[in-house]
């Protein structure tokens, strides 16, 4: 996982691959769900592009300690970088609900402080133009 | 008498250590699995069911192995959490004994684990004791005085009350105390996995450390450990197929008593003297008869009890039928438990050198199977035919059992 | 696999803020069980619990309740997903032959904290977990969407299953009264509010307090007790991958595997005539459909057919009658024997042989258990 | 030295590992966020009893086990007791212990901490010991008197504290060492 938050530090997607089938996984494990390979052993760097694969519109937002309903509500997206065989949960920027479709191509915004943490990518936002 | 006789096969090891800050949860546990996988030397898709446990508010994450599943080998497979606290390991053992004994699945892998180092190990053991915390101000408790009855920390506070109790009716020594811990921390630094690897410590070394909690020392007390624990579990005809000497299961039993020390709703605990242990010995009855073991002391070759606390190591060894009672610290200065004793305990080195909190109470029957099996890195010179794995946990009133053997139990049926 | 019987039963009624300690509603439940099957504490031969340390705000939540639970010098355990879970340990070990009778209970208070926030920590740490973007409202509106495209079932369809339920709810006299609403129409479901699109909270149970118990017992022990036990015959049980990424949300993988398991077992080839009730534990109307689909009770994509023909989905009210974490599992078992037995007043189906009950956990029911049960004496 | 004898390095005392460490993130378990029920109702003589200056234990009528403090389930017969007996205020220690927890002020003088057993009751309860008891005189089995806080507001802790009695035992024992 390491590499990953480095990447993330130099704004770049780390992802593993696996030793055995090839699946490239981002967010990186150690271990491959279906082969139960080693799949941290090989690196790939990946493109800041993804597609959409599912989202929902959220008026909630829960944290550890309680759940609050939000003024404005956010997207929720499953976006699988491409390269990648996982998608992976973040917030879709930039865009208003009802625009929001399966299948829609995005690219990354980072957060404006890097720390290699999860939360440097801000979120993803549509390609214009599309 | 199980209809289908469970075995042990292989039992797997994570390296342990304080911090294991190079792995996460997941790839720690990962680890012990596959050290286990390859020594039984099966395919992990010959795997029918994962059980697995640990103590879950140590860490901070609710049922883990929801997101460890992938890598546990329990994708697309049944999947079991048991959890009871300290005996989490020993309960995790047990089910997967059961799981094969019920007849419906064939091959267990049953996984404990540990990763204390992520969370706060004092909050989550006083919470234990201070979990009803906001009810005490209701009935009158203020807070300072809560922390000064329980501030010496639940496992160790109920520790020492045993260890008071204990010395009391024995007559033992602090000097006996420190014998044990010489004697265990001697034994870690021949074992690969464990944790406090001490192999020069003398009795002087133990005593010349303050006290935490009289009269219990800051040498005497178990460390804090990451590290995960596998064993493997497959039927009587499965395992002479794989194994070479495969570990037959004959006994278990995880009896509950009332809880010491504390009791629910601030109510008076029901465990009058914490050294009594009437449920060891329940428990220790009931895995004995499953086995057909009459004779504790005689028929059983090699212990390996749960006490992270050396006057428990004494004390169990007592409660569980392998001595007379107060006779265990006589035993002890006279080497009988020691690795080439009449009865070796704790050659792993026990909880008291290595305490990954949801793996020690499995890694007290890997280890025992191990040494049946002859793999283990600390070997006894004699051939162990039986041996047995004990575990406690909670407020000193849950009790594992695991009696174990190198041949099944007959069925005259 | 042989049969065991489901020997007697209880629930303690839900409630919302349950004015009881603990010990005392979970001493309730299995006191209650037991006279219901006529037995007394010292017939019991091992207790499993079923309780979460995180929904009780301490460690080794099991510690204290070993007297409420009846498990003073028995042997006992605690299974930590859900009560569904907790009696597959009961069944083993009553299959094994150590044990003749086994107490499962189920026990939580999500009036003692909140229930969506404490799942977070059910979350990956070293990603979803800082996000803190998926939760079990984003979680059910996702697979939701997933669902109605792969589909085309419409939100209507969707709402009309929740209104289903609510109105059997609505009969059952043990759902939560605040659950309980005969007069509800697919319009207000569609106008309630909307949690995480296209989820609506009338789409979503209500939690609250309970606990439950059942007792287990061998073919011929179960016999000695009652004329009219309730058999399992087939239980299977599987766990998907945790990655939402990686799963087809519209199906449910871990369901179907189980379920085919279970069929295997309990012998039965065509579940779609075979079974007659389905109580399904579904954290959203959605997940309802598509468990029951995975479990082959209908074809895949065609739940709503449901409420026509074929099994009858929840005559309960499933999870939409109060769900209670840690329980719910025991409870859809409990709903399925009180059919069988022919004691659900007011909302038996007329003669029920076979039902299926269905547990799970994790998000978008990620490890998920089934039960095929039959019926006994009459 | 002589060549060829065998040179023993000097174990170490301790063999310590050392790991690579990796990120860490942070995650949190609000405690404080849960509330914690119990009924007060059901204990309600009890705390009476306590303002009024006298002790109750909750008996079981089936097992005959006398609880203090009240417990409102006897697991042995898994039944709610509910016969109340008056209690006398003298108590043995059960067992002990010192807190050398660190605390502000004692740091030095361990803390006792005692399991009180009420005389007529079954059970144990943690409690404090008056101030000025050395620890090392106390011992397993010694007679107790509860000392009644000066304000009773009808709560758990109206008894304040417990002090040591005389034992009779002592004598006996003393004599018997002499002999």
């Amino acid at each position: 996982m390491d590499k990953f938050y480095d990447g993330l530090e130099n704004k770049k997607f780390i992802a593993s691959k696996c030793s055995k089938c090839g699946k490239v996984f981002l967010p990186p494990r150690k271990t491959c769900g279906d082969c139960f390979a080693k799949a941290a052993e090989e690196f790939v760097e990946l493109p800041e592009t993804g597609t959409v694969k599912n989202f929902t519109v959220a008026n909630y937002r829960v944290s550890e300690r309680r759940e609050r309903k939000l003024k404005e509500p956010i997207i929720i997206g499953l976006v699988q970088v491409d390269g990648a065989d996982t998608a992976m949960i973040s917030e879709v920027l930039n865009i208003k609900p009802d625009d929001m479709k399966e299948g829609m191509k995005v690219k990354v915004v980072w957060a404006d402080r890097i720390k290699g943490h999860p939360k440097d990518i801000k979120g993803f936002e549509p390609i214009g133009g599309e | 008498m199980a209809k289908v006789q469970p075995a042990i096969i292989s039992s797997g090891f994570s390296e342990h250590a304080s911090k294991r800050s190079d792995v996460n949860m997941a790839e720690l546990v990962n680890e012990a699995v596959e050290n286990c996988i390859q020594m039984a030397n099966i395919d992990w898709k010959d795997i029918d069911f994962v059980i697995n446990g640990n103590m879950p508010a140590f860490e901070g994450a609710n049922m883990p192995e929801l997101w460890m599943g992938d890598h546990i080998a329990a994708k697309n497979k049944p999947m079991l959490r048991v959890t009871t606290g300290g005996t989490t390991g020993g309960s995790v053992t047990i089910a997967g004994y059961y799981a094969v004994a019920s007849g419906l699945y064939e091959t267990v892998l049953a996984i404990g684990f540990e990763q204390q180092s992520c969370g706060d190990t004092a909050i989550g053991l006083a919470s234990v004791a201070l979990g009803e915390v906001t009810i005490y101000p209701d009935v009158g408790y203020d807070f300072a005085r809560m922390r000064s009855n329980l501030g010496a920390g639940a496992a160790i506070g109920v520790a020492s009350y045993q260890a008071m109790n204990y010395m009391a009716r024995s007559k033992a020594t602090e000097e006996d105390l420190a014998r044990v811990v010489v004697q265990n921390r001697r034994n870690a630094a021949k074992t690969w996995w464990t944790h406090l690897k001490m192999p020069t410590i003398t009795i002087e070394d133990v005593l010349d450390t303050p006290y935490i909690s009289y009269p219990l020392r800051f040498g005497m007390v178990c460390p804090a450990t990451d590290g995960a624990c596998a064993i493997l579990y497959t039927t009587e005809e499965k395992a002479r197929q794989i194994a070479d000497i495969p570990v037959y299961v004959n006994g278990v039993a995880s009896v509950a008593n009332e809880p010491a020390i504390l009791a629910p709703n601030m109510g008076g605990a029901g465990q009058v003297d914490p050294c009594e242990q009437l449920g060891a010995m329940k428990s220790a009855e009931l895995a004995y008869g499953q086995a057909g073991i009459s004779f504790p002391n005689k028929e059983i070759d090699y212990v390996e009890v749960y006490s992270p606390f050396p006057n428990q190591e004494l004390m169990w060894v007592e409660r569980l039928g392998l001595f007379e009672e107060n006779m265990a610290p006589e035993a002890y200065r006279n080497g009988i438990t020691a690795w080439n004793g009449e009865l070796p305990v704790n050659c792993s080195g026990g909880v008291n050198s290595t305490n990954a909190i949801g793996a020690s109470a499995m890694e007290r029957p890997a280890e025992a199977a191990l040494q049946i099996m002859g793999k283990a890195s600390n070997q006894v010179p004699k051939t162990v035919h039986t041996a047995m794995g004990h575990g406690w946990g909670g407020a000193i009133n849950f009790i594992t059992h695991v009696v174990m053997s190198d041949e099944p139990q007959r069925k005259w049926r | 696999m042989e049969k065991v019987g489901i020997v007697g039963y209880y629930q303690v009624k839900p409630d919302l803020d349950a004015m009881m300690s603990p010990p005392e509603m979970i001493f309730n439940a299995v006191r209650g069980a037991l006279d219901s099957a006529g037995l007394k504490r010292k017939d019991i031969s091992t207790v499993i619990g079923c309780t979460n340390d995180y929904y009780d705000g301490k460690t080794i939540s099991n510690a204290f309740k070993v007297d409420a639970g009846g498990a003073y010098m028995k042997d006992e355990s605690k299974v930590e997903f859900d009560g569904a879970h907790a009696a597959l340990y009961g069944v083993f070990r009553i299959l094994s032959g150590n044990h003749k009778l086994a107490m499962i209970y189920g026990y939580s208070m999500p009036s003692c904290f909140n229930y969506e926030a404490v799942r977070i920590l059910e979350l990956d740490p070293t990603f979803d977990r800082t996000v803190s973007l998926l939760n079990s409202y984003s979680a059910g509106g996702m697979q939701m969407r997933a669902y109605m495209k792969k589909f085309n079932v419409s939100l209507e369809d969707i709402a009309k299953v929740a209104v289903n339920s609510i109105k059997n709810a609505a009969k059952n006299p043990s759902a939560l009264p605040e659950a309980q609403r005969s007069d509800i129409s697919v319009g207000d479901v569609l106008e309630s509010e909307i949690l995480c699109s296209p989820l609506r909270k009338l789409m979503y149970p209500i939690l609250c307090d309970g606990t439950a118990a059942i007792i287990l017992a061998p073919e011929k022990q179960s016999l000695k007790i009652t004329d009219n036990p309730v058999w399992i015959t087939g239980v299977g049980n599987c766990q998907d991958t945790y990655y939402l990424g990686e799963r087809d949300l519209s199906i449910s993988t871990s369901m179907e595997i189980a379920a085919n398991k279970a069929y295997k077992i309990a012998g039965i080839n065509d579940p779609k005539k075979e079974i007659d009730i389905a109580e399904i534990f579904g954290h959203t109307t959605c997940e309802d459909l598509i468990l029951a689909e995975a479990a082959g009770l209908c074809e895949k994509g065609n739940g709503t057919s449901l409420l026509d023909g074929g099994p009858a989905l929840n005559p309960s009210g499933g999870t939409m009658s109060g769900l209670t974490p840690c329980v719910c599992g025991l409870t859809r078992i409990i709903e399925a024997v009180k059919q069988l037995r022919g004691e659900a007043t007011g909302y038996q189906i007329s003669g029920a042989k076979k039902a299926v009950a269905t547990g799970q956990v994790g998000f978008c029911a990620q490890n998920n258990i089934l039960y095929v049960l039959e019926g006994g004496g009459n | 030295m002589e060549v060829g004898e065998e040179i023993k390095m000097p174990l170490p005392k301790y063999i310590k590992k050392e790991y690579k460490r990796s990120r860490t993130l942070r995650g949190n378990w609000y405690l404080t966020s849960y509330k914690y029920k119990f009924n007060l109702s059901r204990i309600k003589p009890y705390l009476k009893g306590l303002k009024e200056g006298y002790i109750l234990g909750l008996k079981c009528r089936s097992c005959n086990t006398v609880s203090f403090p009240p417990r409102l389930i006897c697991g042995r017969c898994l039944v709610k007791p509910d016969q109340w007996v008056k209690l006398p205020e003298t108590a043995t220690i059960a067992t002990a212990s010192a807190s050398y927890a660190e605390d502000d002020k004692d740091h030095e003088r361990p803390i006792p901490v005692i399991g009180v057993r009420q005389d007529g009751a079954d059970t144990v309860l943690m409690h404090n010991m008056s101030e000025n008891v050395d620890f090392n005189t106390i011992y397993i089995g010694m007679p107790l008197k509860a000392v009644w806080a000066k304000e009773r507001k009808g709560s758990w802790f109206d008894i304040d504290h417990y002090e040591p009695l005389e034992d009779p035992a002592n004598e006996l024992n003393k004599e018997e060492n002499k002999k």
